[in-house]
């Protein structure tokens, strides 16, 4: 079943709900998927990601784990290998320096060091951005760092039936995936809620496939691919530019890992102008990467040079003024679809 | 103990309930009826320290500005404890251009350089910068320690363990202080810790360990004094455990529906039991509260007249 | 212990003495005049074993090939005395199109899902995995066992103590050996760790912890017995340290200019010792000898035989 | 004294010798610079770029530590906040995951979050490269990860001369600095050698600017940018190229963080052509960043299509024929450089 099929059964679930059915109907269907990470059990995730999924399934397969991230994902890289599917919490993707070495040299690596023989099906799960003012060790998105390093595949849903469909396919791939999800879009009480962070999910199981982006506005003035949070202030950009008479189309790229270029290509075949939004840093990481493989491809594609509204190579700010100046919000991303359009 | 120790050890503890409570009180003034935790003059979480004042007042008594503490996530009570500049760290909590990070920071980054404060929100990972702190000191010879602090949840992070090792091997000035506040979040220690005690821990490093059981800063001011004199003298690192007491939630807005333990917390509050033991009348306590309150509320105050940051200047402090 | 039990342990040490002695030979051999360590059939670093053949021996008796073994960039021994296809795994040095990794892997990085036994050249991080891996057995309840394997110098990173932790925590089956050679590349145990006994760290997670003194194989496999027994029953894991010993040096090309006690080294080889204690004439050593050179010689013939991986297949096996 | 001075006596020395001369001045220089890491006492580091500094400055300076990445390094980060200025030596970058968050986010932040009120000035060493065999875990450049981290500058010196130099700006540089020294270039007696690795060095003490790129050849067809080992592998396929008279510039960009865009933009607007070489991997790093901030500059620059040689996204194998395969070696700069001239 797709997200599209015209049958199912919907109803509207937050991101963080439809993530959490993901889990749990794999869970059913599968016995050697299990959740282990800080916090996931009792509490049900600090970001609500695991909420009663200890009731239903257990303290044997939701696991509250110590602070100790190396031990419990490198726990699940054994695990996994050994033919279960465990999905590890790392609370914030900030975090990822305390346990870095068993994701990217164990976890994304014995595949190839074993040509195959050894498989790691495991998903990790962590919260990213910032915006409502963590400061510096608990705002960050990087998925630059991660998507850097081969072995592993990198999905960023933006919206609950995104959330729920990519963990699925998450969970049922064969290699390791990092998933990430933005705290501004899993629909908490007690944040401040993006309007899309609540919306239609199919009640059954279905799959969003990784390495395909998706075109939540088509338009054909303007690309503007972006991914997480940035989708939904694009698409409020959209909103207001198409008032203005600007017509934008914006890529969701849901996976950065495998990136889909195809989609950006085409999309740029009928605009043929280029804004990246990326709420990582702008250096060294996916913005470049994404202007550099069009560029690759054909440069002509491009009518002017591409935009890219990312966090300037900062520090996420703890003060508002000062994290909303570096955050790529919606007027950081209207001046540059303006400015790429010559407007 | 002396009497005049005992009161300042009181009074230490007054002022951090104290702070706890203003900051309480302005976390969630304009949080309101719907909270929202980016909202409000402080944004962001909010980690408090109530009921662990006996472990701030206890060991900082032993140290001068000339000495290091590293704090935690849950940082206020050290910083008070230690003499981090009042106003200028309330100005950091409220995100203010004459706070310590001139809004930078916030409250889990305080920088105190003038009394060798710092606090990381990484689990156990302040530890190793402490050790530097106190290489630098033996280096400069004049008898300066670091103490490091972390929650017992901290101790099973590997960072702590290489720590340990590495201060005891060199035989760094340095005091381990673990405060034992039953819970990482919410995750009981029982569900965290393999042994009981984390003091047993400091035998697989060669260095003395105890457990000061009972929150009474008294205690806590006894175990560090041996401590302390002994990271001063060049007999090395020692780990002391607190256990301690977080009298609210891990941060702000945890409901806490985990907590078994909530039922009882009010009766451990260590500071109506410290003023008991110390039979202070109405007319002390009043005073010490009063003195407290003028000195945060000052410090409150000087915070929000501050103005908030430039956003023309977000892109600076990257580099030096 | 019977006869037949310490033959096997002698067996097995001598093959794995006479595979480091086969791959060092087979190392060096295009190699001269001038050493490079990237030329000739085998390239790369290369770690090999030779002395600690008592621990591998010891502790994989207790072992079938359902339970899991995890090795660190010093893993032949442990491989072989695991029960690792040895021609496979002899190709994979070799980087041939035979070996377990089909070339990708390289010494440091031996993988035999049928044994399953592991390596990794990143120090301490095998541990975490080796966690993972006695989970699923214990969910799979047939009994079977981890054992994840470190040198000392090992012991003082972070991975270690979350590990152990962990694992005493949710009483996983799990037995954590630590070869003390003495050494980690040319720093001494002394200038690595605090304590003079690893074992003594066992306490710190709760955990039973023995050490090995002198090398002795059927003292390895007399700790490993209760160990193992231990971990299978659901008892959970146990520390065994091992004072072994590093005959060569830390990785080949390693002139060890460093190393107090090289002088010794000889006269504490572990195989003439056991020789000596078994009483072995000359024929029933020969006959050992003669069956691990065969062995040996086939495996390595093999893996000159087996082809050079075709560089269009380089980009395979990122992703299953 | 700059590294061109006229009247400057110079021995030819190793890479190695040149940068440990550049440490071994400024200790005698400035007592409070102190060396730390795994063998770098009596070995003298596995790369030999500490040798001889145990004996001239004792074991108070020159400390071998515990395999404790974490400790060792957050060590150094406390010392540098209290005004010393230690070199911690990471005695491979691909351990980098065992010790990353006191790098990112201590070390590079503290800075930052303090408002400049604290400065960490200290050095972290770190050998890098392939292309002799050590595997997944011992053969990767990894810069694009630390670049992608704000807070730290990262030099990646090619030669004796700048390994010296910038080792000493490094040293002296008020901020955290990431020193990367690839392997293959250190002259060491018992790896392959590379014909450049031995070369004249100043005997004084020198800096060479943080933020410079060099041009070793100049050339009007083509501009490679590139770095560290692959600045020889250019320079070689220059000199064949050369004699098919195509004209190769060739740029060393020496420091990743802050990176030289002038340099390369000047080299562009005579060449027209653009190849990046990197033996990082591919995707989200620098070879990305420096293609997209061309275009983002002005991409007529460009007549054809960038060209990006680098690791494709896939860990270093160990077999010979499979890791110089996916190296970024001569023939491949070759077939690129001619790829992008249409021959
Ligand atoms: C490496 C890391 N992992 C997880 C967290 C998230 N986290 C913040 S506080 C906390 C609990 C800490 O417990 P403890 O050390 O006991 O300190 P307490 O909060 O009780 O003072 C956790 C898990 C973190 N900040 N860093
Ligand atoms: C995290 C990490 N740090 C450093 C190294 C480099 N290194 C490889 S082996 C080794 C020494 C290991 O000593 P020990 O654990 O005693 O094992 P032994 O070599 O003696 O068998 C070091 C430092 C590494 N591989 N990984
Ligand atoms: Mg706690
Ligand atoms: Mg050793």
């Amino acid at each position: 079943m797709t997200a599209t099929a015209a049958t199912a059964k919907t109803r509207t679930l937050t991101t963080a709900k439809a993530m959490v059915e993901g889990i749990a109907q794999e869970m059913r269907r599968d016995p050697a998927v299990f959740v282990l990470g800080e916090d996931i059990g009792t509490y049900g995730g600090v970001f609500s990601s695991t909420t009663g999924l200890l009731d239903e399934f257990g303290a044997d397969r939701v696991l509250d784990t110590p602070i100790s991230e190396s031990a419990f994902i490198g726990l699940a890289t054994g695990a996994a290998t050994e033919g279960m599917r465990p999905i590890a919490e790392l609370m914030f993707a900030d975090f990822f320096g305390v346990c870095m070495d068993q994701i990217y040299n164990h976890m994304a690596k014995i595949h190839f060091e074993s040509a195959g023989n050894v498989k790691v099906p495991m998903v990790i799960t962590t919260a990213v951005g910032g915006g409502y003012s963590d400061g510096t060790q608990h705002s960050q998105c990087l998925w630059g760092t991660f998507a850097h390093l081969p072995g592993m595949k990198v999905v960023v849903p933006s919206n609950p039936a995104d959330a729920k469909g990519l963990m699925i396919s998450a969970i049922r791939d064969d290699n390791p995936v990092i998933y990430m999800f933005h705290k501004g879009i899993m629909g908490l009480p007690w944040m401040a809620k993006n309007r899309r962070s609540v919306a239609p999910v199919e009640s059954e199981p279905y799959e969003i496939p990784i390495g395909k982006a998706a075109i939540p506005r088509a338009g054909s003035d303007v690309t503007i691919v972006t991914l997480s949070l940035s989708v939904h202030h694009a698409l409020d950009v959209a909103d207001d530019l198409a008032a203005e008479g600007i017509d934008c189309e914006v890529v969701d790229l849901r996976s950065v890992v495998p990136l889909d270029l195809d989609t950006i290509l085409e999309s740029l075949g009928h605009t043929g102008h280029l804004v990246v939004v990326d709420e990582d840093y702008l250096s060294f990481g996916l913005s470049g990467e994404i202007v550099s493989r069009v560029v690759e491809k054909d440069p002509a594609l491009l009518r002017k040079p591409p935009l890219r509204v990312a966090v300037p190579d900062v520090p996420l700010p703890y003060a508002r003024p000062l994290e909303h100046e570096v955050l790529p919000g919606p007027a950081r991303i209207r001046q540059a679809v303006l400015e790429v359009l010559g407007r | 103990m002396e009497r005049s120790t005992q009161l300042e050890l009181y009074r230490t503890m007054v002022l951090i309930r104290t702070y706890e409570e203003a900051i309480l009180r302005e976390y969630h003034a304009d949080k309101k009826p719907v909270f929202d935790i980016g909202a409000g003059l402080i944004p962001g979480e909010m980690h408090l320290a109530a009921g662990q004042e006996p472990v701030a007042a206890g060991v900082c008594a032993h140290l001068t500005a000339a000495d290091a503490v590293t704090a935690t996530h849950r940082p206020h009570h050290l910083a008070l404890a230690h003499g981090v500049d009042l106003r200028r760290m309330t100005a950091e909590i409220f995100g203010r251009e004459d706070g310590l990070g001139r809004g930078r920071g916030g409250h889990m980054h305080l920088f105190d350089p003038s009394v060798h404060f710092s606090c990381s929100g990484i689990i156990a990972e302040g530890y190793p910068p402490a050790l530097g702190q106190a290489f630098a000191f033996r280096n400069a010879g004049k008898g300066n320690i670091a103490v490091a602090v972390t929650g017992e949840g901290a101790v099973n992070q590997g960072a702590f363990h290489e720590s340990l090792n590495l201060a005891a091997l060199w035989k760094l000035p340095v005091v381990f202080v673990v405060e034992d506040n039953d819970w990482g979040v919410s995750v009981p220690r029982s569900a965290s810790t393999s042994v009981s005690s984390n003091a047993v821990r400091a035998a697989a490093y060669g260095i003395p360990g105890v457990r000061v059981e009972d929150n009474n800063v008294e205690a806590v001011w006894e175990a560090t004094r041996e401590a302390v004199e002994r990271a001063r003298s060049g007999g090395g690192p020692s780990l002391i455990e607190v256990h301690t007491l977080r009298l609210w939630g891990h941060f702000e807005g945890d409901a806490q529906a985990y907590r078994s333990d909530l039922e009882n917390v009010p009766g451990r509050d260590p500071i109506p039991t410290y003023r008991a033991q110390l039979e202070l009348d109405d007319r002390a306590a009043d005073t010490i509260a009063a003195d407290a309150s003028a000195r945060v509320e000052d410090a409150i105050a000087y915070a929000k007249r501050s103005p908030e940051p430039d956003p023309k200047s977000a892109l600076s402090y990257v580099f030096a």
